[in-house]
């Protein structure tokens, strides 16, 4: 089985560690990813808040190489992403002129069949079973495993049974030793694509986020979206100036607190590229 | 009556059959920026169930249709299933095409259009030039000066964009998609 | 203006869709004359001998319909009827009746404009497939089916 | 020979204004076997019966058509009227020239030739109708009530009080059902347990009155005026004449902690319990999955403290059976847990509760003793949080319904915790606020000018905890959709009413028809209420539908006088409309092949079997028998039988033939 690789704009710029430390991960386990060739970015929140043809068009071109590249399956690491190509798969499913019209555009024919997976997919899929035989460090502290909202919503569409209260990342982190404590803004919005134009609410609708997070004993804040992570990460500004404190709870990416476990440094896992220092206990 | 309203085309484009809202308000209470929005998530919906032509024209210059983080919080509770986020897009498209958009949203429009044309560029996102487009359409010169450098020295900014290669074929998705505006 | 006007029967339980059709004229809802309708109490009464029977007489399309699932006056007469037009199907198609000419459906008592949906595209497809000349051919099956 | 009389009705001129009444008589009169054809204005009115019996007598009539409306408006009518002119009733049918033709076409040629074509499908097959007479049946005086809620108790009371046995059987170890757990009752705030009780005593005493708890059906069988029903009395493991219900036995149970059904989960009671103090009867059961003895083989303390003996740890289930000539169904309803909507925290949260919990906390006799107490750490709630349609009217999680009762429980709720928390701030988020019985509004209304209840119009979209308090975050849509966000000490849902569990499968048992969302049919929505489609069997309660207490005694009352109507009969006339096997000459005696092809298919196990013997008793034939008390005429085994050894009257192959071929063949 071919598994292809769409890292998005996010993994090739501000959230490099992320990729880095996926790429890491899957070395680890044996697992080739393979990068779709001359992929192009999906159009993000812009293109479905202005034009529906693209945000249709731009995911739909990636699906349409990977399948001329006879891929199986896709990894979308960024949720952002993975929520456009999924719901360009939905959509075009569901409305066959649509998608008429959007091949014309493409000239490329789309099947749709390709099975598109998110990270915490992924990892459940293809990493997991290694775990027990890979994990060298335990994670042994209380995180605070955030969601967001482009893996569990619609739900109509991610299937996603507990989409008030899910809990895959939690089992994950579970694995790697990690103590994940009970919260209720597991899902709940950081902000998203206004981390440029209203930095403002982003302050806020994070700093709820990881004030909650705080003051439940978490140590570390683990996700699986680029989007989350610039909020949580890069905003701390905005987050302290809203919650009028300061805040240092790190924010790690899933695969990197796998990374972690597996006994990479942190600088193979790309920790050193945060704004908010690192420093997690790491027990052998 | 009014002829053809704007429900009557939204059911049409996106299913999403307006009359079945029932005003319980479940949208606008879990909605993470109903605070800051001046027509909040089910005011929309029961003023667009009016089919009034001035409530339709108030919803397409509305500064909230623009602040909806399609976080799809609502849509996953409405008791009615109603996809109010598909709804907001229809809106969007229609109030930017129209030149209808709230002067209160236009950072964040001039945003998605800076996203755009980095993307139309060059086929992928480069950060950088995201950043100086929106800098300069925006005048919000200063909001990020104290982010970028630091994203760079964390190896988070690349000075050049990276390109695609079907340049031809990635041009033709773009064509004649906002020939309606002039900007 | 010589339109094909076609023959059909509709065989319909007493229970839901008769009441279905009764509505339909409460409400004055008009429909095409072509459809008449024969009572029987409960479409599991149906035998689809009948029905080769009503093309052997010259229908040029036929209605079948009773109450909805769940809904059947004698509590299950209808889902023999639903099984045992599937089979009937396959005979149909075997004898070379185009089985759009039979249109299987549900009305309940309370859905008298449906009757009046289903009487009308009912005659505009049998319309379209032009009027059933088979039935000589068909009328020596079935007496030989009679015989055995 | 046939001699037919066709009367066409202009129906004033509801039919002549689009039909050419005077053309359709007198080309139906040109039928062969058509003695006399007319048209009247009111064929229904007295002058036109008489012109039809009149006919009747006069011309010799061996049958008679009437077209006008649908038969299932004047078939009745008619068969009477033939009936009174000497001529069996099942001569008479009826050409729906209203419903059918008249009112659904424009007036053409094409309408009155189709009248035409109705009209001579009908003589075609009244030419082939037989006289049929009544089936006579016994009716057995015995009443089986299921259920024994208010309703059951309600209906089982009336019965007997008429002078009818009844046996009410309750799957439950004591009767009472929702009621019995109630606090108050709207909207006079009564205490429900001192109205119930009295009732049910009066059950467990009552010399008609068979009381089985603990029992359930198994099986049902026959037809009205007669049927069978199978009881299953579960075993519980106590002998229930030696018992006197001192109570000693539950003293000492190591099994202390499984939750109380009866107090909703909020308080525990032990493996051998009797459900409540005032459960009748007052004596134990062996709740058999979570006593030690039984599981593990060790224990039997309960045994050792028994004054009197009566523990049977060896004790069977049982079936009974029994002859019943009426049936009613009373088995409730059921409260929806909300589990299905996580965001409003059941199930994660202790203080997050349900209105049938909040009434277990309420009750004088509940795990608080009637004071309003939070599960977690048993504080008294500052600030409360009713959700309404916490599940109902909500298509996508819940269900599409109202639940009906919730509006006035929840106005009761929060007036009950004003009345005994003072101070305390209650908050309502609503949709509609439905109080449409009598005193129900200006109910609603005490609560919200004399108890200060908070009413909000808006729904919560989540509810989560933060430092000991509910946050609980909603909206007041009358305030431009303001989002309002509160912090609780508890929060209660007003979930949903939904049907039983085993609903469906007691309907399939009994061959009543369930709504899609399980609850029982009645007969007709107006007119027929408290029957369902099977002859015999009626409906009392919440099983039906949610229902408050007052509706659920109305219906139950309702329920009982039909029993009791259908026991002051000795005898049952059933229309005769039935399936019969041919019989034919030695020897070959029927046609039927005896593979029963028609049995598997009735729906209503009509069809049995029948040895065809010689003089000296040997089998020569095995055949289909149906039994016409319990053939409801569906004609669906006819439609089975390849051998065409089974017909039905009224619906005969005939005479469907003879329909089929007159309808096409008008030319
Ligand atoms: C929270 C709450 C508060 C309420 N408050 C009020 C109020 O203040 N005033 C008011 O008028 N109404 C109130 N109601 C409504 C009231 O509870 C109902 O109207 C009433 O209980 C209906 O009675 P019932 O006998 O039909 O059903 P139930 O009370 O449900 O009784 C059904 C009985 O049948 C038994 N049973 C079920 N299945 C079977 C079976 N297969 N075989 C044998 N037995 C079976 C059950 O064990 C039960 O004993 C309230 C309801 C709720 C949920
Ligand atoms: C506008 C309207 C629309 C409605 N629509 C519906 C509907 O769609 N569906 C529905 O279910 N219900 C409907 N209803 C309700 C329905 O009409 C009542 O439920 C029903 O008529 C009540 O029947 P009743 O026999 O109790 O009273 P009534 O219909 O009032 O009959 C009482 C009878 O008693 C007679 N009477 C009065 N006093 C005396 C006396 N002292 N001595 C002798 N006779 C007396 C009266 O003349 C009358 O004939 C509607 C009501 C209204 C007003
Ligand atoms: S949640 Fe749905 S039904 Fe309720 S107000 Fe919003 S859109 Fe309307
Ligand atoms: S999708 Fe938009 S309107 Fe809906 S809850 Fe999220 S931000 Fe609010
Ligand atoms: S018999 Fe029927 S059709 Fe004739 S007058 Fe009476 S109601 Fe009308
Ligand atoms: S035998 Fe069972 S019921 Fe009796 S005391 Fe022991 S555990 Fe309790
Ligand atoms: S101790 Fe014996 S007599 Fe007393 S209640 Fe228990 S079983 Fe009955
Ligand atoms: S009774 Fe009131 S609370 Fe209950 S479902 Fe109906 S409207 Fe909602
Ligand atoms: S009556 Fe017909 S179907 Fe029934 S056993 Fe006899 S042959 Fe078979
Ligand atoms: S007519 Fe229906 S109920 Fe009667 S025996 Fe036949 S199948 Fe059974």
């Amino acid at each position: 089985m071919k598994i292809g690789f769409y890292p998005g704009c996010s993994l090739t710029g501000a959230s490099r560690e992320y990729n880095e430390s996926l790429l890491a991960i899957a070395k680890e386990a044996g697992i080739e990813l393979c990068e779709i060739t001359d992929w192009n970015c999906c159009g993000a929140t812009a293109a479905h808040n202005l034009n529906k043809e693209l945000s249709l068009s731009l995911p739909a071109r990636n699906l349409a190489l990977a399948e001329l590249e006879e891929m199986d399956e896709l990894v979308v690491p960024c949720a952002a992403c993975f929520n456009r190509l999924i719901m360009t798969q939905h959509e075009l499913d569901e409305n066959k002129e649509i998608k008429i019209q959007i091949e014309e555009k493409l000239q490329m024919p789309l099947n749709n069949r390709i099975k598109i997976l998110n990270v915490l997919q992924f990892i459940e899929q293809h990493i997991v079973s290694h775990l027990n035989t890979l994990i060298k460090k335990q994670l042994n502290f209380d995180v605070a495993c955030y969601y967001g909202c482009l893996l569990v919503r619609p739900q109509k569409v991610m299937k996603s049974e507990r989409f008030e209260d899910p809990m895959s990342m939690d089992v994950i982190m579970q694995k790697l030793g990690a103590n994940p404590i009970d919260w209720p803004f597991k899902t709940e919005c950081c902000g998203a694509g206004f981390s440029v134009s209203k930095p403002k609410i982003v302050g806020e609708l994070s700093g709820k986020i990881v004030r909650d997070a705080v003051n439940r004993g978490a140590k570390a804040i683990v996700v699986a979206c680029p989007m989350c992570h610039s909020n949580l990460d890069m905003r701390r500004p905005a987050i302290e100036a809203y919650l009028d404190m300061k805040v240092d709870i790190p924010v790690i990416y899933i695969t990197q607190a796998i990374a972690l476990a597996l006994g990479l440094t942190p600088r193979q896992a790309g920790i050193n590229r945060h704004f908010v220092p690192v420093n997690l206990p790491v027990n052998s | 009556m009014n002829q053809e309203d704007l429900s009557d085309k939204i059911r049409q484009l996106t299913g999403v059959n307006i009359t079945e809202c029932y005003q319980c308000g479940k949208c606008t209470a879990g909605c993470p920026v109903a605070e800051r929005m001046d027509l909040r998530p089910s005011v929309i919906m029961r003023m667009l169930q009016s089919g009034d032509a001035a409530s339709e024209e108030e919803v397409l210059r509305s500064n909230s249709i623009w602040l909806c983080l399609t976080c799809e919080t609502c849509y996953s509770r409405c008791p009615m299933e109603l996809d109010i986020p598909k709804v907001f897009d229809y809106l969007r498209e229609k109030s930017y095409a129209e030149g209808k958009v709230n002067s209160q949203a236009a950072d964040i429009v001039t945003f998605h259009k800076s996203f755009l044309n980095a993307v139309e560029r060059n086929g992928r996102l480069h950060e950088m030039s995201l950043i100086l487009d929106y800098k300069i359409h925006s005048g919000n010169f200063f909001q990020d000066v104290m982010l970028a450098p630091e994203m760079y020295s964390k190896g988070k900014l690349h000075l050049l964009p990276e390109r695609i290669k079907d340049k031809k074929g990635f041009a033709r998705l773009f064509k004649d998609q906002f020939k309606k505006r002039k900007s | 203006m010589t339109e094909f006007e076609p023959k059909i029967v509709a065989f319909v339980c007493n229970w839901c869709t008769y009441a279905g059709a009764d509505l339909t004229g409460t409400s004055r809802i008009k429909y095409a004359q072509n459809v008449k309708i024969i009572r029987f109490p409960c479409t599991g009464r149906i035998d689809f001998m009948l029905l080769l029977k009503a093309f052997g007489e010259g229908a040029d399309g036929i209605i079948v319909s009773g109450c909805h699932p769940n809904d059947c006056h004698y509590t299950s007469g209808n889902f023999h009827a639903r099984r045992r037009w599937i089979m009937f199907r396959g005979l149909l198609d075997l004898l070379g009746i185009d089985i759009r000419r039979i249109q299987y459906s549900w009305v309940s008592a309370a859905e008298g404009a449906k009757w009046a949906d289903i009487v009308n595209s009912t005659v505009k497809t049998i319309r379209e497939l032009g009027p059933y000349t088979d039935y000589a051919k068909v009328a020596g099956y079935l007496e030989k089916e009679v015989k055995e | 020979m046939s001699k037919i009389g066709v009367f066409i009705c202009h129906c004033g001129e509801n039919i002549s204004s689009t039909v050419d009444v005077v053309r359709v008589a007198e080309e139906t009169g040109k039928l062969e076997g058509v003695e006399f054809s007319t048209d009247y204005k009111y064929m229904c009115s007295d002058p036109g019966q008489t012109i039809i019996k009149q006919t009747i007598k006069e011309k010799g009539l061996t049958g008679v058509v009437v077209a006008a409306c649908s038969p299932r408006m004047h078939e009745p009518t008619f068969r009477k009227a033939c009936q009174e002119a000497g001529l069996n009733p099942y001569m008479c049918e009826m050409s729906n020239l209203r419903e059918h033709c008249s009112w659904v076409h424009d007036k053409s040629e094409a309408t009155t030739q189709k009248a035409i074509d109705l009209v001579r499908t009908l003589v075609e097959k009244v030419k082939l109708n037989k006289p049929l007479y009544p089936i006579k049946v016994p009716v057995t005086k015995t009443a089986l009530v299921l259920g024994g809620g208010i309703a059951g108790i309600q209906a089982s009371l009336d019965i007997a009080n008429a002078g009818h046995k009844v046996i009410l059987v309750e799957k439950d170890p004591s009767i009472g059902g929702h009621m019995s757990q109630l606090s108050e009752t709207f909207p006079t705030l009564d205490c429900s347990q001192c109205i119930l009780t009295p009732r049910m005593v009066e059950v467990a005493q009552h010399p008609n009155i068979t009381l089985w708890t603990y029992a359930e059906l198994e099986k049902l069988e026959g037809f009205i005026g007669n049927f069978k029903a199978t009881i299953r009395k579960k075993a519980k493991s106590i002998d229930e004449n030696i018992c006197n219900g001192c109570g000693h036995c539950t003293t000492k149970c190591p099994t202390k902690k499984i939750p109380s059904e009866f107090n909703t989960g909020l308080g525990t009671r032990t493996a051998i319990y009797v459900p409540f103090p005032q459960a009748v009867p007052n004596k134990p059961v062996i709740d058999k999955d979570n006593c030690t003895y039984y599981q593990k083989g060790k224990c039997k303390i309960c045994e050792k403290l028994c004054p009197t003996g009566a523990i049977r740890f060896d004790q069977q289930d049982e079936l009974v059976e029994l002859e019943v000539g009426a049936v009613v169904i009373a088995t409730g309803f059921n409260v929806m847990q909300p589990s299905g909507f996580p965001e409003y925290g059941y199930g994660k949260y202790k203080d997050v509760i349900t209105g049938l919990q909040f009434e277990r906390l309420a009750s004088a006799s509940g795990p608080t003793l009637g004071e309003i107490r939070r599960p977690s750490d048993g504080k008294i709630p500052e600030k409360i949080v009713f959700v309404a349609c916490a599940g109902s009217r909500d298509p996508a999680k819940g269900i599409p319904y109202c639940s009906k009762i919730c509006c006035m429980y929840t106005a009761k709720h929060a007036m009950l915790y004003q009345h005994k928390v003072h101070g305390g701030k209650s908050y309502i988020f609503y949709m509609d606020i439905r109080a449409a019985g009598k005193n129900y509004e200006e109910f609603v209304r005490r609560a919200i000018v004399d108890d200060e209840v908070n009413y909000i119009r808006g729904r919560v979209s989540k509810v989560y905890e933060e430092n000991g308090k509910l946050i609980v975050k909603g909206v007041d849509t009358l305030l431009n959709a303001k989002p309002v966000e509160i912090e609780a000490d508890m929060v209660v849902l007003a979930s949903a009413a939904v049907a039983n569990p085993g609903a469906e499968e007691l309907a399939q048992k009994m061959h009543v028809s369930y709504d899609s969302y399980n609850f029982f049919s009645e007969a007709h929505p107006k007119l027929k209420p408290v029957e369902t489609n099977t002859a015999g069997i009626f409906l009392a309660g919440a099983c039906q539908a949610p229902k408050d207490i007052p509706e659920t005694v109305s219906q139950a009352s309702g329920a009982a006088s039909k029993v009791i109507i259908l026991f002051s009969q000795n005898e049952l006339s059933r229309e005769p409309v039935v399936a019969v096997v041919n019989r034919s000459a030695p020897p070959v005696y029927s046609t039927c092949v005896g593979c029963f092809m028609c049995a598997s298919a009735c729906p209503y196990q009509a069809i049995g079997e029948e040895l065809i013997t010689d003089r000296k008793g040997n089998v020569i034939k095995r055949v289909a028998k149906v039994n016409p008390g319990l053939c409801q005429g569906c004609g669906t085994c006819v439609a089975f039988c390849r051998s065409k050894s089974i017909d039905i009257d009224g619906y005969s192959n005939e005479q469907m033939y003879s329909e089929v071929m007159a309808l096409l063949n008008n030319d």
